[in-house]
């Protein structure tokens, strides 16, 4: 069980167990969708990484914004984009939250303060220093968080943006979800630092890190992190250690990791794991968990169908919106 | 265009990129700037001192210098022209453009698409070009590699009534827009640096904007039709007065704004004289005049009396030399033995 | 050219290329492969397989696997040609390419200059290119960017034959070289990718190359000259055979390389066929087809008998939508639309 | 006077003054060349900063390499670039050690182990890495030194440069002039640590520090951090804190940094400071110092004369070398 800078209330805990299922399921749906054919193109997925989201994004208030990454399928969910939209995006539909154009490693929606995530890796790390400057410039409150993978600390992206984020001080939460691999390299094959939150220090940035498998600790040290950033002392690393339990794609058969190492960590589910610690502080029952369980299933079958239905965008979609 | 009127007000490239910042930055809070050396108290005022005095009028807070970091120049521009803010962002010379590339090629030309229209990225990248003999790495024009991302508007100023009226355009504009600016025009170091050319024109005091996306025909002729920018469009009006004594007519085009290109104006002139140069500085090779010369030969080709010429840089990196620097940019007499050339062909 | 002998080796461009990669490593123990994601074990051999079966034969000593730091890959593949070695570096896509544009344009493409030619760069950059259902930031066809930089050379192959040719060239040339693949056309999804197109093709098991800078036609015909790369080679060539029934005879011409371009292959066809179309991927605006048009309407202007065309993606983002998709690419009706348009004009 | 780690024997210590006085006077006689309109173009110099170069090319075998900066005078020189191929290349003669095609800013020759500078400032920061991975690959045993700025630290390349390196353990010795200022930015504006060295440590990498006013400190740490990096065990960076003691090109009035603060570097000029060491420690008399000097001397007018009279490049070069 976490142990807590504060405590957790009952509807913080199954936010955050509804959450983590919501991205589970909808993950889960959507790799046998597109193995049906449904859904085109490609997908980076996130099941097992959900407490990340989950933990950082119940944080946020609307109006504050993320940047996120080629796996942006539970940030998306997290902040606020409905899984209609969502989904209807995977589609290919013109109801998607990009009205077709994004696609899986761009979902995003303004309306909920997500950029349409960005697929060059390390990219959001430098574009999310130009959405705190404007909120410190316009004294609006405002907080951003950049999602990234520990590969991306690899990237001058990294660099630039953690460093002009320091020296601007600016309202700015990096989010390092370190799943111990970028694409089929492992992080101590091309770092020498155990820990992203290592490199923190080279910038004068403070930094802290959360088990990333369990969703109360990452809402506990996002929530410190996100109000220091909110109160104007600068922007800060919060590293989340996880672990995706798929490939990096779809058809990544995963040979560069082993068997043990998967089934330890796969013991490590965030979602089993919330849901012993709900029942066990006594914030709900096993009775709210089914409800919830329920309750996200029609909410994905509803999306499905909504997607299904959704009309294709036009041909003459495709010129619009290159130009304002 | 300027009014030649006797009372005119006489100033240069700079003075008038300064005085269109300033009076967009008085009109609207959300206009700043952003870029390395921009703001220092003491410091040079930008790379060739257009913000000079800004500093002092809109404070440092509005004026962000940064780290030498172009990548985050960009991203944080591009970040905050997604919240609603109007930054203008500032590239020494346009040479380091190329450290920057994924954030104005995959990322502000893209963001609107991919949001699908939800979004809209107004920045100002303003960005000096042109050879000044200090070689390979500070002397490239790299317009064209801009021309080539949808998404992204390109505009290039040659003298400062445009240069006023196009950076207030730019900064209002809701999209990412380049602003090409060539080194030697600026007029800050007066007419000695541009050969001396007189580098100053009438710009009103008074408010006015000037599209993008609109040319300007700076010299009427019947020959052959010229289009060029920045310093080639001086040494294509000079080659063009020389070669007046010759019976050769030019009429010579300013096309101010590349992407989207005033294609009108230019379809218009090549219509009526049968014959088409372009000049740039930037080289040869998949330069914007490659465009134009393939969009005239779709559109113009009945009207064409002979080959569609371009004189540009040649496809080498700028070498230091002097000597080898002005054998590799296109100079008044290469301009002037290219027009002969094409008059008799 | 491809022998089409009863007893012919058909192999895929993914083989082929990892064919011609492995013989070189075998004959030059300078050569070694640098990138992201392309020797660990039980991983992919790079995003498309292409170095699969390399680390085992060559040891990861000589097939390096970096971190996510493509200024660094291209930094160091610089670097160590510079020293000698001849390294092919790797972008997982060629979107990429904007992440070490510093390294590729101002470094790699001018250090020879620089040194006033005591120095070579002999690297080969391997990219992907195309839009398959992936979006805006790993759809593009980046070449034409390359196209424009002096001291580059771009190859972009269509076959296993030619890949496996041009590749050894590539690696044997003493300046950086970009080699753009398509990634429909690798063959290792076999048929249903490339829509049901046979990806394979002869290739000698024996040592071979091809030249860089030539151009090889692969249909005669004798009303209009088409240049096409990658895919839309496959969807002119398709367009082609079906318009032959109406009597539209098209000759197609696949440059292979586009810098140094083989113009007399393109010219001799042009002055043939009087007429001129061009068909890439890359989008339309500042494209390599504005390039080829504006030479052809420089040298063989008195030769066209009507516009000369360009077909190309749509300047817009690759949008995700595959209807979207499809319609900002080239497909093989618009290339017959265009042809029948343009045999109309 | 310096402590040292190892004892310094004369010639070293008058070979590293009368480096130091080449350099120094090379640049003096550029500056007036130049505004006399002999020398085109654009400087950056490097007085005050000698002591990094003579100190660290003092240990380099000219089969080393080394990349340097927009500020490259000191370096060539120190690596063995003749004042005359130096000279002629500022003058834009075919001559010169790039054959006019260089200038100032790309000063550099293969002959001495020396790339064209990199005037992109952190260029070369990943380009050496090249060098230092051909030379681990081939066991050369040799090894490169890449010079950059504290303005430098800031750029994505350095971060990926070092990254890249530490991870393959390469013969590299990154040297960072620390000269307070990038152009008219003070280090502490856009820098939230104050030593370029802290930052080493974000990629398990060693670094050291040096009195870069004190010639025979830097010799003597170059010297460690060279023979690291030949032996195998990885990159290091080494920061020398220096003091461009002009501006930062020519023309650049330095309204940005006090008078106060430029006398109290200038003060510890390093070239007074070698002549006192040398005389103090026996290792030198007035004499010697008084024939460096005029040999010096004798050079610079030689190269002088010599770039006068060498002949400029022809215009037919300008497309020579464009390929190979
Ligand atoms: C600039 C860039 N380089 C390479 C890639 C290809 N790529 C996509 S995801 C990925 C791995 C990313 O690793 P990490 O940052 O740890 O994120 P994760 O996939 O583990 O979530 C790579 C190499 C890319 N998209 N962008
Ligand atoms: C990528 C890039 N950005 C900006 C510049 C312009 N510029 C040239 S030197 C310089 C300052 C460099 O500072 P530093 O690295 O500390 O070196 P120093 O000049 O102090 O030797 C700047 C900003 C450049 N040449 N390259
Ligand atoms: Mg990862
Ligand atoms: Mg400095």
């Amino acid at each position: 069980m976490s142990v807590l800078a504060a405590e957790v209330s009952r509807e913080v805990a199954l936010g955050l167990h509804r959450q983590m299922l919501a991205i589970r399921r909808f993950e889960e749906r959507v790799y046998t969708l597109y193995l049906e054919g449904e859904i085109p193109g490609t997908l980076h997925q996130c099941q097992g990484q959900e407490a990340v989201a989950a933990g950082v994004c119940a944080n946020l208030a609307k109006t504050d914004w993320i940047t996120s990454t080629h796996r942006p399928h539970g940030h998306a969910l997290a902040k606020g984009v409905s899984m209609r939209s969502a989904m209807a995006e995977l589609y290919g539909k013109v109801t998607g939250c990009c009205r077709g154009k994004g696609g899986s490693m761009h979902l995003g929606d303004p309306a909920v303060g997500m950029l349409p995530a960005i697929a060059i890796v390390g990219g959001g790390n430098t574009v999310v220093t130009g959405l705190g400057l404007s909120f410190k410039l316009r004294k609006t409150g405002q907080v951003a968080v950049c999602f990234f993978g520990e590969g991306a600390s690899n990237e001058g992206a990294f660099h630039e943006g953690l460093n002009f984020a320091a020296v601007k001080q600016l309202p700015i939460v990096f989010v390092c979800e370190n799943n111990l691999y970028g694409a089929s390299t492992s992080f101590d094959q091309v770092s020498l630092v155990p820990n992203v939150a290592d490199r923190a220090s080279a910038y004068g940035v403070e930094a802290s890190t959360a088990d990333g498998m369990d969703a109360l600790a990452v809402y506990d040290a996002a929530r410190v992190a996100i109000d220091k950033a909110r109160s104007g002392r600068g922007p800060i690393l919060l590293e989340c250690k996880t672990y995706r339990f798929i490939g990096h794609s779809r058809g990544d058969a995963r040979g560069y990791r082993s068997k043990a190492e998967e089934a330890e960590w796969l013991a490590k589910d965030p979602i089993p794991r919330i849901e012993r610690d709900i029942v066990r502080m006594g914030l709900g029952t096993e009775a709210d968990i089914d409800e919830l369980r329920r309750s996200v299933e029609d909410e994905l079958e509803d999306a499905i169908l909504f997607s299904r239905e959704s009309p294709l965008p036009q041909v003459s979609d495709a010129m619009e919106d290159v130009y304002a | 265009m300027p009014s030649v009127a006797p009372t005119e007000r006489k100033i240069s490239i700079a003075e008038a990129l300064r005085e269109g910042i300033a009076e967009e930055m008085r009109r609207d809070p959300s206009v700043f700037l952003i870029g390395e050396d921009i703001g220092v108290p003491g410091g040079f005022g930008g790379a060739f001192g257009v913000y000079l005095g800004l500093p002092e009028e809109f404070g440092r807070e509005r004026i962000i210098d940064t780290p030498i970091s172009e990548k985050a120049i960009a991203g944080a521009a591009l970040g905050a022209a997604l919240m609603g803010m109007r930054p203008i962002a500032d590239m020494q010379y346009s040479d380091f453009l190329f450290e920057c590339m994924d954030e104005m090629v995959n990322q502000a030309a893209k963001m609107r698409y991919m949001s699908g229209g939800k979004l809209k990225a107004p920045m100002v990248m303003r960005a000096p070009v042109g050879a000044t003999q200090r070689g390979a790495q500070h002397g490239q024009c790299p317009e064209s590699y801009f021309c080539h991302v949808p998404g992204i508007k390109v505009v290039c100023v040659s003298d400062a009534y445009h240069a006023k009226g196009l950076i207030k355009s730019a900064v209002r504009d809701d999209n990412p827009v380049l602003v090409f600016e060539h080194k030697m025009l600026y007029g800050s170091k007066g007419r000695q640096m541009a050969g001396g050319m007189d580098l100053t024109c009438h710009v009103p005091a008074e408010e006015y904007t000037f599209p993008i996306g609109k040319a300007v025909v700076k010299r009427q002729g019947a020959d052959l039709t010229i289009v060029a920018t920045h310093i080639c469009l001086y040494r294509a009006l000079a080659a063009a007065e020389a070669l007046a004594a010759d019976g050769i007519d030019c009429e010579i085009i300013d096309p101010l704004t590349l992407v989207p290109l005033d294609t009108e104006t230019i379809w218009t002139s090549v219509r009526k004289t049968g014959r088409l140069m372009i000049v740039h500085e930037d080289t040869l090779t998949g330069g914007w005049g490659a465009e134009i010369a393939a969009l005239a030969a779709e559109h113009c080709i009945y009207s064409l009396k002979g080959p569609i010429k371009r004189v540009a840089a040649m496809d080498a990196p700028v070498p230091c030399s002097p000597i080898l620097e002005e054998a590799v940019i296109p100079s008044q007499a290469r301009i002037a033995a290219a027009i002969r050339d094409q008059m008799n062909q």
